[in-house]
C-alpha cells in the first residue's frame, strides 16, 4: 500500500520533472496518469523499508564512481597502447544478495564497472557468473567484490 | 527468457516506459511526438515485459485484451471527426475549449484525435506482436 | 412495324412460361404467332409499291441508334418468307417435336430468331441491324445445340457461333467505320447518299469487312463448313434457318449494301469469285454425300453461292434473278428439308441408300418432294425454272467474261438438280424395302406444310407473273432505281431455252448413270478441307495461346518482377532518351557536405551490401536494422526528429518482428542464380530513378503550403511542432485512414495466424 | 460548391466496419449490420449521385482548410458514379457473403475487412489530393491482402504473396511518382497541381512523372505485362472475394489513372502510343490466357485483364467520344463482372467443383439460374443489345478515327475470344451432361433453405437487372459517360470548385 | 576556436570515427552476436553524435530523439538474444 | 549531401529490385523493405532538405521565420513509414503462414495457382 | 567559460566514446569485446549528455539529459548480460588466452536451467521459494 503510494509519487515527480512545468495542474495531471498507469499493471511483491538510508546512498555512488573512473582508466590504456595485458576468465561468485532487486541491482552495479560483466545468474539465484578482464587471482577478486560493491549495496538495500 | 536480471529491470521499465509514452503523445502538438511514436512506445514497453515474463504472464496482468483498443481507438478518433459535423462544420475541423492545460496547451477535437491514435497503434502492435509469439514466447 | 419485330421476342418467354399447355395439346398455338405476322406484311404489300415504309423510334439517339425500320421490297420478300415459312415450319415441329421435354424452350428459342431476322431485313439502321444480326447467331447457337447432351451438338453450334460471330464483330468494325465515314449509321440516308463510298480511301476496308459478315454468315467458301454441321439441329430449325432465312441475312445484306458499296471492280470480282468458289465446290460437295440433311446442306451453300454470285455480277437482269431465285430456293428447299424431317422422323435414317420405294406409304410427302426436286431442277411449270432462266439471262448479259460465268452456272445447276433428285425423288422410288412397310402416314401437321409450299412452287410456276410486282420491287430495292419484272414461262426458243435443256438432259443423265462412292471423297482430301484446316488452325491457335501465357505467366514471382522492371526500364528509359533535358548542377547537389554526412553515407552503402550479400538472415537482419538508423540519423540531421522517432521504433519493432517470425522458418536458400543478369538489370533500375530524382531537384519549386503551415499551425490550429499538426489537423484525414490501415493489417495478422479452414470446398 | 456530406458513403462505411468489429464473434449481427449498412450507404451514394448531378462539382474541405491547404475530396459525376456502382456491388456482395462465406472466415473479420475494403474504395473515388490517394489504396491494397488470404489455405497464400508483392511494389512506384510531382511543384492538392503542371519547365520531367503513375497504377489495374498477379490469385479467394476484386479493384486503377491523365497530365503523343500499345497487348494477352483455361475463375480471371485493355485503350485514344466509351465500359464492366464471380460462386456451390470439364447439366437441373446467369455471359460478351455491347462501338470507331488499326485488331480479337470462351464455357458447364464421378462433391445449394438461396440467387437478381438496364437504357448511360467525358476533358470547373472561382486554369490544347 | 566549430571539427569527426570503427566490427562479425553488440554500441554513439549535433544547430528538441533512442535500442538487443536461444547459433 | 543521398536513393531501389529479384522469400520481403526506405527517402530529398531547423516554432514564438526544413515532406514520410509497418507486419506475417504450409522459403515452389488448370 | 567547460566535457566523452569504438576493433574475444562497450559507452554518452545539460543549462534539458542517462545505466548491463549469456549458450568460444571459465557445462542443453555447483547436499532440502 504504501510501496504503491511512493511509486506513485515518485511517479509523478519524474513526470513534473521530465515536462519542466512546475505548476499544480501539472502535479494533479502527472498523479492521475501515474495512479492509471500502476493500475493497469499491478506489481504485485510487496517490500519493505523502500529507501531510508540516505547516506548511505550518498557514499555509495561516489565509491561507484571511483571505481568506474579506476577501471576505465585502465582498461582505456589497455586499448590505446599496442599491447593487450588482458586476462579474461569466467568467474562464479556466490550471491548474499537475495531478492530479485538485490540481485539486478547488485548485478547492474557489477556490469557497470569496466573489467567485470555478468554473463549470467544461476536458475537457484545462488551465484552469478562474472566475465572478468584482469583476472589475477579469483579468491582475491571475489573477495574484494564481496567487501566492497556488494556489502556496500546491500547496506543501502536492507 | 528465464532471466531474473530482465525480469527485474522490466518490471521497473514497464512503468516509466508508458509514463513516457503518454508523456510523448500529449506533448507531440508542440514538440516531436504525437500519438504514433507515444503508442509505439507504450507497445514496445509491454513486448519488453512479454519477453521478460512471457507472454502469458503479460496478458494477465493487463486489464483489457489489446486489441480491443483498436477499435475503441477508431471509434475515438471517428468520433472526434464527427463532433464539428454535429455543429455544421465540416468533417475533422478543430474544434478548440478555451481552457489551457500545461503541456498539452489547447484541449481540442485533435487531442482527442490523437489519442484515438495512440490507441489504435497500441492495439495493433500488441495484436500483431502477440499473436504471432503466441505459444513461443 | 416495331411491335411487329418484337412481337417475336415478347412472345418467346411467354412459351416458356406456357411451357405445360404447349407440351399438353396447345403446341399448335405458337403457330399463330408467323401466322398472324405474315398477314399483316402481306397487307402490307401494296404500301410498299409506293416506295418503302419508313417508321422511327428513339431508342439511344445520342448513339445514333434508333428503332429505325424500313420495308421496301427487299425487306418484304425476306419478312413474308420469314413469316411464310415461319408458319410452316412452326406447324411442322409441333408435330415432329411432339412430346419432347423441351418443346416450350425450342418455341422460344425459334421465336426469338423469328424476331431477330425480322429485325435485320426491316432494321433501317446498321447498328440495329447488327444487334439483330447477333441475334440471330446467337438464337442459331442455341437451336444448333437444341439437343445439348449431345457432344456433337455443341461442338458443331460452337463452331457455327464461332464462324458467325466472328463475321458478326468485323461486320462491327465494318458498319462503325462506314457509319464514321458517312457520319450517320441511317440506312435510309447512306441510301441517299449512295455512290459517296465507293471512292473514300477506306473503301476496300468498309467491302472486305463487310463482306466478311457477310460470306461467314451465307456460308461461302471457306467459311461454309459451319453449315453442314449446323444439320445437328432438329430438322425444322435446318429447314427454317439454315435453308431458308438466316443464312439468307449475308445475301440480304450484300443485297441491301448493292447502292452503297457495289458497281466497283472490288464489288464484282470479290462476289462473283466467292460465289462462284462455292457454288462449284459445295454442288459437287453435295453429290457426293449421302445423308439426306447433308445433301441438302451443300446445295443450300451452292444457291448462296449462286446468289452471291448474282449479286457479284450486279447487273439489272442479275439483280431480278436473284431476287427471284431466293424466293424459289426459299421454296423448294423448305420442302425438301420438311421432306427429310419426316422420313428421318418416320424410318429413323437419313441415309439415302436405305431409302426406297416410300411413295407406296406416304404419297403426299412423295408428291411434294417431287415438285420440290423438280423445282430446285428448273423443270418447266415449276418456280425454279423461271429462277434458273433469270440466272442464265443474267449470266450471259454480264458485262465480262460471260461465257465463263455462264459455264460456271450451268455446272452448279447440273450438279444441284443431281443433289435435288437425290433428296427429293430417289427415296420415293424403287422397290419399298421389307422392314418399311410397317410405316404409315404422318400426321398432316407434318406434311402439309411441305405440300403447301410445293404447291407453291408449281402455282409460281406456272403463274409466274403473280410474283411480278414482288419480284420488280425486290429488285428495285437492291438496285436502288426502278426495275420493272415480266416474268413468264416462254420467251422464245433462245440461248437460255438452250442452256435450260441442256440442265435437265445432263442432269437426268447425271442422275441415271453416276454414283458416287460413299466417302470417298471426304476421305482423301479431307486434310485440305476448310473445315480441318480451320480445325488445325484452331488447335495451333489453342497451342501457341498455351504457350505464350505459359511463358509469361510461369509461376515464378521473380520472372513477374524481372519482367515488370524491365517494362519500366524501358519505359522510362525511351522517354529519358528522347525527350527529358537533364542536367547537373554541381552547387545544388554537393554543396555543404560534413564529414559525418560521408561516414553515415559508407555505413549505410556498407550495411546495405551487408544485408543483400549475407547469407545469414539475422545478420541481414541486423544489417537492416543499421540501414534503419543511419536513415534515422540522417533524419535528425536533416530537421525531421519526428521521422527519426518514428523511423527508430519502426524499425526495432520490425526486427522483433522478424526475430520472433524468422527463428521458425528455413535457413535462406543457398541458390543465388541470375546473379548478373538480375543485377544488371537492379542496377539499371536504380540508376534510372537516381536520373529522375536528379532531374526532379533541379526543379525550382514553390513552397507555398508549407509557408502557409509556418504562419498559422499556430495561430490557427494551436500546435507548435507543424509535422505534427499537419499529422492531426491540416492532413488529419491522411492519419485517420492510416490507422485504419494499421487496424486491418492487426486484423488481418490475426486471422491469418489463427484462422484455419479445414474443409476443401468450404467458401 | 461545399457539401459537408460528401464523405458520408466513406464515414458510413468507417462507422459500419468499426461497429463490427465491436461485435467481432456474433455472426448474425455482423450480417445484418452489413446488409443493412450496406443498403444505407447506397441510399446515400443515390442521393451523393443525385446531388452531384443537379449541383454540379460538389467538394469538401477535411478540417476546414481551403485547398490546398488541407485535405480536398470531390464529387464529380465521376466519383458519384463510381461510387454508385460501388455501393451496388458492395450491397450485393454483402448479402451473397451472408450465406457465401463460411461462419469461420466471419468470426474472423471477414466482414469488418469487406467493409474497410469499400471504406477505400468510396475514399479513392472521392480523394482529391494526390498523397490521399495513395493512402486510400493502401486501405484497399491491406482490405484485399486480408480478404485474399483469409483462410489461409495453401493456394490462397500462394498467390497472395505474389499478389502482396507486386502490389507492394506497386505503392512504391505511386510513391515514387507523388515524391517527383511533389519535388517538380510542391503541392499535392490535385486541382492545385492540375494548375502548377503548366507552370513546369522540364516538360520531360513531368510526362516522366505521369509514367510512374502510369506504372503504378498499370499494376494496379493489371495491364500488360504488369498483370502477373491477377492471375496468380483471383481465383484462390472466396467467390463472394473475388466478386468485389473482380468488379472493382482493377477498376479503381484505372479510374485513378483517367483521373491523373486528365487532371494532372495530358498524354503526349509518345505516351499515347504506350497506352495503346499496352492496351492492344492486354487485350491480347487476357484473351490468350483464357482460350486455355479450364478453372471458371482463372478464365474469368485472364477475362478482366483482357477487359482492361478496352479501357487503357480508351484512355490511350484521348478523344471526347472514346472517353466517353471507357466509361461506359467502366460502368457495365464492374456490374458484369461482380455478377460474374457471384455466379461462379453459385456454380461451385452446386457443383462443388471450378473446374469446367467436370461440371455441366446445370441447365437442365437449374434452368432458371441458367438463363440468369446466360444474360451475365453474354453481357460480358457484348451482345447486343446487351451492356457490353454499346461501349464498343465508340471505341472501334475511334481507334479507326486515330487509325490506332492495331488496337481495332486486338479489339475485335478479344470480343472474338471473350464470345469463343464464353460460348464454350456454356456448352460444357450449362449444356453438357454431368460427367458421373465416383467422388464428385454433393450439390450444396440444393439444400439450403428458401431464405438462404434467396440471400445467395438475389444479389446475381439484382446485378442482372442492373445490366440489363445499362443494355437496354443505353441512352441514359451513355449520356452519363458523355457528361463524364465532358467534365474530364475540361478541368476547368472542377479546379474552380476546389481553389475557388478565381482560380484560372491555363488553357491546354487537349 | 568557438564552440559550434570546435563541436564540427573535433568532436564529432571523433565521434565519426568510432562509428566507422564499430561498423568495421559490424561488418567483420563473426558471428551475429558480435554484430549485436557492435550495432548497440552504433546505436550509443549515435545518441552521442544526436547531443552533440543538438548542441551545434542549437536545438534542445533533437535530445528528444535521443531519448527515444536511449530508450528503445534496448529491446532490439533483447529481441537478437531471444533469438539466439532459441536457435541455439543457427543463423 | 544531395548527390549522396541521390546515389543513395538509387542504390536503396537497385538493390531493393534485386532482392525480390531472389529466390527466398525472405530477402524477398527485405527487398520490400529496402524499397519503401528508399521511396522515403526520395519523398524526403525532393521535398528539399535543410541541416538542423525542424519545422517547430520556437517558444516564444508565434509563427516560423526563416529558413526551415518543409514539414509537408515529413508529414508524408511518416504516413507512409507507419503505412509500410502495417503492410510488413502483413506480409512477414504470410511469410510465416507460407512457410508453415510448403515447407521452404523458396518462391519457385508457390506455383500451385499459377499452374494449376 | 561555460563554452571552454563545455569543450572538455565532450572531449573526455568523445574520448571515451573513440577508446570503445577502438576497443571493440581490438579486443580478441566477444566477452572482451562486450566488456569493454557496454560501460565505456555508457560513461562516454553520459559525459557528452552531460556536455549538452551544461550547453543549455535549462531544466527540461537537464531533465532529458537526466533521463537518458538513468535510462542508459539501467539498460545497458541488462542488455549486456543477455547478448553475453545468449553468446554462452550459443557457444561462443572465449579467447584462447582466458584464465578459467568456470560456465562451463552448467547450461542444461535442453532447457538453459543455469546449475550453481554450490551446496551440491542443501539443494535437495530448500528449493529456491519464488522460482517462476
Ligand atoms: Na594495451
Ligand atoms: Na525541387
Amino acid at each position: 500500500m504504501i510501496k504503491q503510494l511512493l511509486l506513485n509519487i515518485m511517479l509523478t515527480l519524474v513526470w513534473v520533472m521530465l515536462t519542466g512545468e512546475f505548476v499544480f495542474g501539472n502535479f494533479v495531471l502527472g498523479f492521475v496518469l501515474s495512479y492509471g498507469i500502476l493500475w493497469l499493471i499491478s506489481i504485485q511483491e510487496e517490500r519493505k523499508r523502500y529507501f531510508t538510508r540516505v547516506p548511505a546512498i550518498i557514499s555509495f555512488g561516489f565509491f561507484f564512481l571511483y571505481e568506474l573512473l579506476k577501471a576505465n582508466l585502465q582498461v582505456a590504456y589497455d586499448v590505446i597502447t599496442p599491447r593487450l595485458f588482458v586476462k579474461p576468465g569466467i568467474v562464479q561468485y556466490p550471491l548474499d544478495a537475495q531478492t530479485d532487486l538485490e540481485i539486478t541491482f547488485l548485478t547492474n552495479f557489477i556490469s557497470l564497472t569496466p573489467g567485470t560483466l555478468i554473463l549470467d545468474v544461476s536458475g537457484d539465484r545462488k551465484v552469478v557468473y562474472i566475465h572478468v578482464m584482469y583476472l589475477e587471482d579469483k579468491e582475491a577478486f571475489i573477495r574484494q567484490l564481496k567487501n566492497g560493491l556488494e556489502k556496500r549495496l546491500l547496506d543501502i538495500l536492507r | 527468457m528465464k532471466s531474473i536480471i530482465l525480469k527485474t529491470a522490466s518490471t521497473y521499465l514497464l512503468p516509466l516506459l508508458l509514463l513516457f509514452a503518454v508523456f510523448i503523445l500529449l506533448r507531440g502538438h508542440y514538440n516531436p511526438g504525437g500519438g504514433f511514436v507515444g503508442g509505439l512506445i507504450a507497445s514496445i514497453a509491454f513486448v519488453l515485459h512479454a519477453f521478460a515474463h512471457g507472454l502469458v504472464e503479460t496478458k494477465k496482468m493487463l486489464r483489457f485484451v489489446p486489441s480491443a483498443c483498436i477499435p475503441v481507438g477508431l471509434a475515438i478518433s471517428l468520433i472526434s471527426g464527427f463532433v464539428p459535423m454535429a455543429i455544421g462544420r465540416p468533417f475533422m475541423s478543430g474544434e478548440w475549449l478555451s481552457v489551457q492545460v500545461p503541456i498539452i496547451g489547447s484541449i481540442g477535437t485533435p487531442l482527442f484525435f490523437d489519442i484515438g491514435v495512440f490507441l489504435v497503434v497500441i492495439g495493433i502492435t500488441l495484436t500483431i506482436l502477440f499473436t504471432i509469439s503466441d505459444g513461443i514466447l | 412495324m416495331l411491335i411487329a419485330v418484337l412481337l417475336g421476342f415478347v412472345f418467346a418467354p411467354l412459351w416458356n412460361l406456357l411451357g405445360r399447355w404447349i407440351k399438353g395439346s396447345f403446341s399448335w398455338l405458337p403457330a399463330l404467332l408467323p401466322a398472324g405476322l405474315f398477314l399483316y406484311f402481306a397487307s402490307l404489300y401494296p404500301v410498299t409499291q409506293n416506295g418503302p415504309l419508313l417508321t422511327s423510334t428513339p431508342w439511344i439517339p445520342s448513339m445514333g441508334v434508333n428503332l429505325d425500320f424500313r420495308l421496301d421490297g427487299l425487306s418484304l420478300l425476306f419478312a413474308l418468307l420469314i413469316t411464310g415459312i415461319g408458319t410452316g415450319v412452326f406447324i411442322y415441329a409441333s408435330y415432329y417435336l411432339k412430346g419432347h421435354r423441351h418443346l416450350d424452350r425450342f418455341f422460344a428459342y425459334i421465336s426469338f430468331f423469328m424476331a431477330s431476322m425480322l429485325g435485320v431485313v426491316l432494321a433501317d439502321n446498321l447498328l440495329l441491324l447488327i444487334i439483330f444480326w447477333e441475334l440471330t447467331s446467337i438464337s442459331s447457337y442455341f437451336l444448333i445445340g437444341f439437343d445439348h447432351e449431345a457432344a456433337k451438338s455443341r461442338r458443331n453450334a460452337l463452331q457455327a457461333l464461332v464462324i458467325t460471330g466472328l463475321g458478326g464483330f468485323l461486320l462491327l468494325a465494318g458498319f462503325v467505320l462506314i457509319g464514321t465515314v458517312a457520319e450517320s449509321f441511317s440506312i435510309a440516308q447512306l441510301l441517299g447518299t449512295a455512290g459517296s463510298l465507293q471512292n473514300h480511301p477506306l473503301y476496300g476496308w468498309m467491302l472486305a469487312l463487310v463482306c466478311a459478315g457477310a460470306f461467314t454468315k451465307s456460308a461461302q467458301f471457306p467459311f461454309h463448313f459451319w453449315l453442314p454441321g449446323a444439320m445437328a439441329a432438329p430438322t425444322p430449325v435446318s429447314a427454317y434457318l439454315h435453308s431458308a432465312t438466316m443464312v439468307k441475312a449475308g445475301v440480304y445484306l450484300l443485297a441491301r449494301f448493292t447502292p452503297m458499296l457495289g458497281g466497283t471492280d472490288y464489288w464484282q470480282y470479290t462476289l462473283i469469285s466467292f460465289g462462284g468458289i462455292t457454288m462449284l465446290y459445295s454442288a459437287f460437295h453435295a453429290m457426293h454425300r449421302k445423308d439426306l440433311k447433308e445433301i441438302l446442306a451443300y446445295s443450300t451453300v451452292a444457291a448462296l453461292g449462286m446468289l452471291v454470285f448474282l449479286l457479284g455480277i450486279g447487273t439489272q437482269q442479275a439483280l431480278l434473278a436473284a431476287g427471284v431465285f431466293i424466293l424459289t430456293h426459299a421454296l423448294y428447299k423448305a420442302t425438301l428439308f420438311l421432306v427429310a424431317g419426316m422420313l428421318d422422323h418416320e424410318t429413323g435414317t437419313r441415309h439415302i441408300e436405305k431409302l426406297r420405294g416410300l411413295r407406296k406409304v406416304m404419297w403426299p410427302v412423295a408428291i411434294a418432294g417431287g415438285i420440290a426436286a423438280l423445282s430446285s431442277a428448273g423443270v418447266p411449270l415449276t418456280y425454279g425454272f423461271i429462277g434458273k432462266d433469270l440466272i442464265y439471262d443474267a449470266t450471259l448479259k454480264a458485262i465480262n467474261w460471260p461465257w465463263v460465268l455462264t459455264a460456271v452456272a450451268l455446272v452448279t445447276n447440273i450438279l444441284v438438280l443431281y443433289a435435288g433428285f437425290q433428296a427429293g425423288i430417289r427415296p420415293f422410288t424403287g422397290p419399298l424395302p421389307d422392314h418399311h412397310r410397317t410405316l404409315h402416314l404422318p400426321n398432316a401437321r407434318l406434311w402439309l406444310p411441305a405440300c403447301v409450299l410445293a404447291l407453291l412452287c408449281l402455282a409460281f410456276g406456272i403463274l409466274p407473273a403473280l410474283t411480278n410486282g414482288l419480284a420488280g420491287a425486290v429488285a428495285s430495292a437492291i438496285a436502288n432505281t426502278p426495275v420493272d419484272a415480266h416474268l413468264a414461262i416462254w420467251h422464245g426458243f433462245n440461248t437460255v431455252l438452250a442452256l435450260s435443256g441442256l440442265t435437265l438432259l445432263a442432269g437426268f443423265l447425271l442422275y441415271g448413270w453416276f454414283a458416287p462412292p460413299e466417302g470417298k471423297l471426304q476421305q482423301r482430301w479431307e486434310h485440305l478441307s476448310p473445315e480441318s484446316l480451320y480445325r488445325k488452325a484452331g488447335q495451333g491457335f489453342t497451342w501457341f495461346a498455351g504457350k505464350y501465357t505459359r511463358l509469361l505467366h510461369n509461376g515464378n514471382l521473380r520472372s513477374y518482377v524481372f519482367s515488370i522492371i524491365t517494362f519500366i526500364i524501358l519505359l522510362l528509359g525511351t522517354k529519358i532518351l528522347t525527350g527529358v533535358h537533364l542536367y547537373f548542377d554541381r552547387r545544388a547537389v554537393v554543396g555543404g557536405l560534413r564529414l559525418y554526412d560521408v561516414v553515415i553515407f559508407v555505413v549505410t552503402l556498407a550495411a546495405i551490401w551487408k544485408s543483400i550479400s549475407t547469407n545469414s538472415r539475422i545478420t541481414a537482419v541486423a544489417s537492416l536494422g543499421v540501414v534503419g538508423y543511419c536513415i534515422c540519423l540522417l533524419f535528425v540531421i536533416y530537421s525531421a526528429p519526428d521521422l527519426a522517432m518514428t523511423q527508430f521504433t519502426i524499425d526495432t519493432l520490425t526486427v522483433v518482428l522478424f526475430v520472433l517470425v524468422l527463428f521458425r522458418l528455413p535457413r535462406f536458400l543457398r541458390i543465388n542464380d541470375k546473379l548478373w543478369q538480375d543485377g544488371i538489370l537492379a542496377a539499371l533500375f536504380g540508376g534510372l530513378i537516381s536520373l529522375i530524382a536528379l532531374g526532379a531537384l533541379n526543379e525550382p519549386t514553390t513552397k507555398e503550403t508549407s509557408e502557409f503551415y509556418a504562419e498559422n499551425a499556430y495561430l490557427l490550429a494551436k500546435g507548435k511542432n507543424i509535422v505534427n499538426v499537419m499529422l492531426v489537423d491540416f492532413r488529419g484525414f491522411d492519419t485517420m485512414i492510416e490507422i485504419t490501415v494499421l487496424s486491418i493489417a492487426a486484423l488481418g495478422v490475426y486471422s491469418l495466424m489463427k484462422l484455419r479452414i479445414s474443409s476443401d470446398n468450404k467458401e | 460548391m461545399t457539401d459537408q456530406y460528401l464523405l458520408l458513403p466513406v464515414l458510413g462505411h468507417l462507422t459500419i466496419a468499426i461497429a463490427l468489429i465491436f461485435c467481432w464473434r456474433r455472426i448474425l449481427v455482423q450480417q445484418i449490420i452489413s446488409v443493412a449498412g450496406n443498403l444505407l450507404v447506397l441510399i446515400m451514394s443515390i442521393a451523393l449521385f443525385h446531388k452531384t448531378w443537379h449541383q454540379g462539382h460538389l467538394t469538401l474541405q477535411a478540417g476546414n482548410w481551403q485547398a490546398p491547404f488541407g485535405i480536398t475530396f470531390v464529387s464529380d459525376t465521376f466519383s458519384a458514379t463510381m461510387l454508385l456502382l460501388t455501393a451496388f456491388t458492395g450491397l450485393a456482395v454483402s448479402m451473397y457473403s451472408t450465406v457465401g462465406i463460411s461462419k469461420n472466415r466471419i468470426q474472423y473479420g471477414y466482414f469488418p475487412i469487406l467493409h474497410f475494403l469499400l471504406v477505400g474504395l468510396n475514399g479513392a473515388f472521392l480523394a482529391g489530393d494526390i498523397f490521399n490517394l495513395y493512402v486510400w489504396f493502401e486501405v484497399i491494397i491491406i482490405s484485399s491482402f486480408v480478404l485474399m488470404t483469409l483462410g489461409g489455405k495453401k493456394p490462397q497464400v500462394e498467390g497472395g504473396i505474389k499478389y502482396v508483392t507486386l502490389n507492394l511494389l506497386a505503392s512504391v512506384m505511386f510513391l515514387t511518382a507523388i515524391a517527383i510531382l511533389y519535388g517538380l511543384t510542391g503541392s499535392l492538392n490535385m486541382a492545385d497541381l492540375s494548375l502548377k503542371m503548366s507552370g513546369v519547365s522540364n516538360r520531360g520531367l513531368a510526362d516522366i512523372a505521369g509514367l510512374l503513375f502510369f506504372i503504378g497504377f498499370g499494376i494496379k489495374s493489371a495491364v500488360f505485362p504488369l498483370y502477373f498477379w491477377l492471375p496468380s490469385s483471383y481465383h484462390t479467394p472466396p467467390s463472394a472475394v473475388a466478386a468485389v476484386f473482380g468488379g472493382l479493384l482493377t477498376k479503381v486503377g484505372i479510374y485513378a489513372l483517367i483521373r491523373v491523365y486528365t487532371l494532372i497530365f495530358i498524354p503526349d503523343d509518345f505516351t499515347r502510343t504506350v497506352f495503346l500499345i499496352i492496351a492492344s497487348l492486354t487485350l491480347l494477352t487476357g484473351a490468350l490466357g483464357a482460350l486455355i483455361k479450364e478453372n471458371m475463375r482463372t478464365l474469368f480471371s485472364y477475362l478482366i485483364v483482357c477487359h482492361i485493355g478496352y479501357l487503357l485503350g480508351g484512355l490511350g485514344l484521348y478523344t471526347h467520344l472514346a472517353l466517353a466509351g471507357t466509361i461506359f465500359y467502366l460502368v457495365h464492366d464492374v456490374i458484369v463482372k461482380t455478377n460474374l464471380f457471384l455466379i461462379t460462386g453459385l456454380v461451385n456451390k452446386i457443383r462443388g467443383t471450378m473446374n469446367t470439364e467436370q461440371q455441366g447439366g446445370l441447365y437442365d437441373q437449374y434452368p432458371r439460374l441458367s438463363i440468369l446467369m446466360a444474360i451475365v455471359l453474354f453481357s460480358l460478351v457484348g451482345i447486343p443489345p446487351l451492356s457490353g455491347f454499346w461501349p464498343k462501338i465508340n471505341l472501334f470507331r475511334e481507334s479507326m478515327a486515330y487509325h490506332a488499326w492495331y488496337l481495332l485488331v486486338a479489339m475485335i480479337l478479344a470480343s472474338f475470344v471473350t464470345l469463343f470462351v464464353i460460348a464454350r464455357l456454356w456448352g460444357n458447364v450449362f449444356w453438357k451432361k454431368a460427367p458421373a464421378l465416383e467422388s464428385s462433391p454433393p450439390d450444396s445449394f440444393a439444400g439450403l433453405s428458401k431464405g438462404r438461396k434467396f440471400m445467395l440467387v438475389t444479389p446475381v437478381v439484382m446485378l442482372v437487372l442492373l445490366s440489363l438496364y445499362i443494355g437496354f437504357f443505353a441512352e441514359r448511360i451513355n449520356v452519363l459517360s458523355d457528361r463524364i467525358a465532358h467534365e474530364l476533358l475540361d478541368p476547368a470547373p472542377y479546379i474552380k470548385s476546389v481553389l475557388g472561382p478565381d482560380a484560372v486554369p491555363a488553357t491546354q490544347t487537349r | 576556436m568557438n564552440l559550434r566549430d570546435y563541436l564540427t571539427w573535433v568532436i564529432l569527426p571523433m565521434l565519426s570515427l568510432s562509428v566507422i570503427l564499430v561498423a568495421y566490427r559490424f561488418f567483420k562479425g563473426p558471428r551475429i552476436v558480435n554484430r549485436v553488440i557492435a550495432l548497440d554500441l552504433l546505436i550509443t554513439i549515435g545518441i552521442g553524435i544526436i547531443t552533440i549535433f543538438s548542441i551545434q544547430a542549437n536545438q534542445a528538441t533533437f535530445l528528444d530523439d535521443a531519448m527515444i533512442l536511449a530508450l528503445i535500442a534496448f529491446l532490439g538487443t533483447v529481441a537478437f538474444s531471444y533469438y539466439l536461444e532459441k536457435r541455439k547459433g543457427n543463423d | 549531401m544531395e548527390l549522396l543521398l541521390l546515389i543513395l536513393i538509387g542504390v536503396f531501389y537497385a538493390t531493393g529490385i534485386f532482392m525480390m529479384l531472389r529466390r527466398s522469400m525472405v530477402k524477398l520481403l527485405i527487398g520490400i523493405i529496402l524499397l519503401g526506405n528508399g521511396a522515403n527517402l526520395l519523398i524526403f530529398l525532393l521535398g528539399g532538405i535543410t541541416r538542423g531547423k525542424p519545422p517547430i516554432i520556437p517558444e516564444a514564438e508565434k509563427a516560423l521565420t526563416g529558413a526551415y526544413a518543409d514539414p509537408v515532406p515529413q508529414a508524408l514520410i511518416l504516413t507512409a513509414i507507419v503505412i509500410s509497418f502495417g503492410l510488413q507486419s502483413f506480409a512477414i506475417v504470410l511469410l510465416k503462414r507460407v512457410h508453415v504450409l510448403i515447407q521452404s522459403d523458396d518462391l519457385n515452389d508457390l506455383n500451385t495457382p499459377d499452374t494449376s488448370i | 567559460m561555460i563554452d571552454i567547460l563545455i569543450m572538455i566535457i565532450s572531449t573526455v566523452g568523445a574520448l571515451v566514446v573513440l577508446i570503445a569504438a577502438i576497443g571493440i576493433v581490438r579486443m580478441p574475444d566477444f566477452y572482451l569485446r562486450l566488456s569493454v562497450t557496454v560501460k565505456a559507452a555508457t560513461l562516454g554518452v553520459g559525459l557528452l549528455l552531460l556536455s549538452a545539460a551544461v550547453y543549455f543549462a535549462t531544466l527540461p534539458v537537464a531533465t532529458k539529459v537526466f533521463a537518458i542517462t538513468f535510462f542508459l545505466i539501467l539498460t545497458a548491463p541488462v542488455a549486456g548480460h543477455m547478448i553475453g549469456r545468449a553468446a554462452y549458450i550459443t557457444g561462443t568460444k572465449l579467447w584462447k588466452h582466458s584464465v578459467v571459465d568456470d560456465l562451463e557445462g552448467k547450461y542444461d542443453k535442453d532447457t538453459l536451467e543455469l546449475r550453481s555447483d554450490i551446496d551440491q547436499a542443501d539443494r535437495e532440502g530448500e528449493l529456491p521459494a519464488s522460482n517462476t
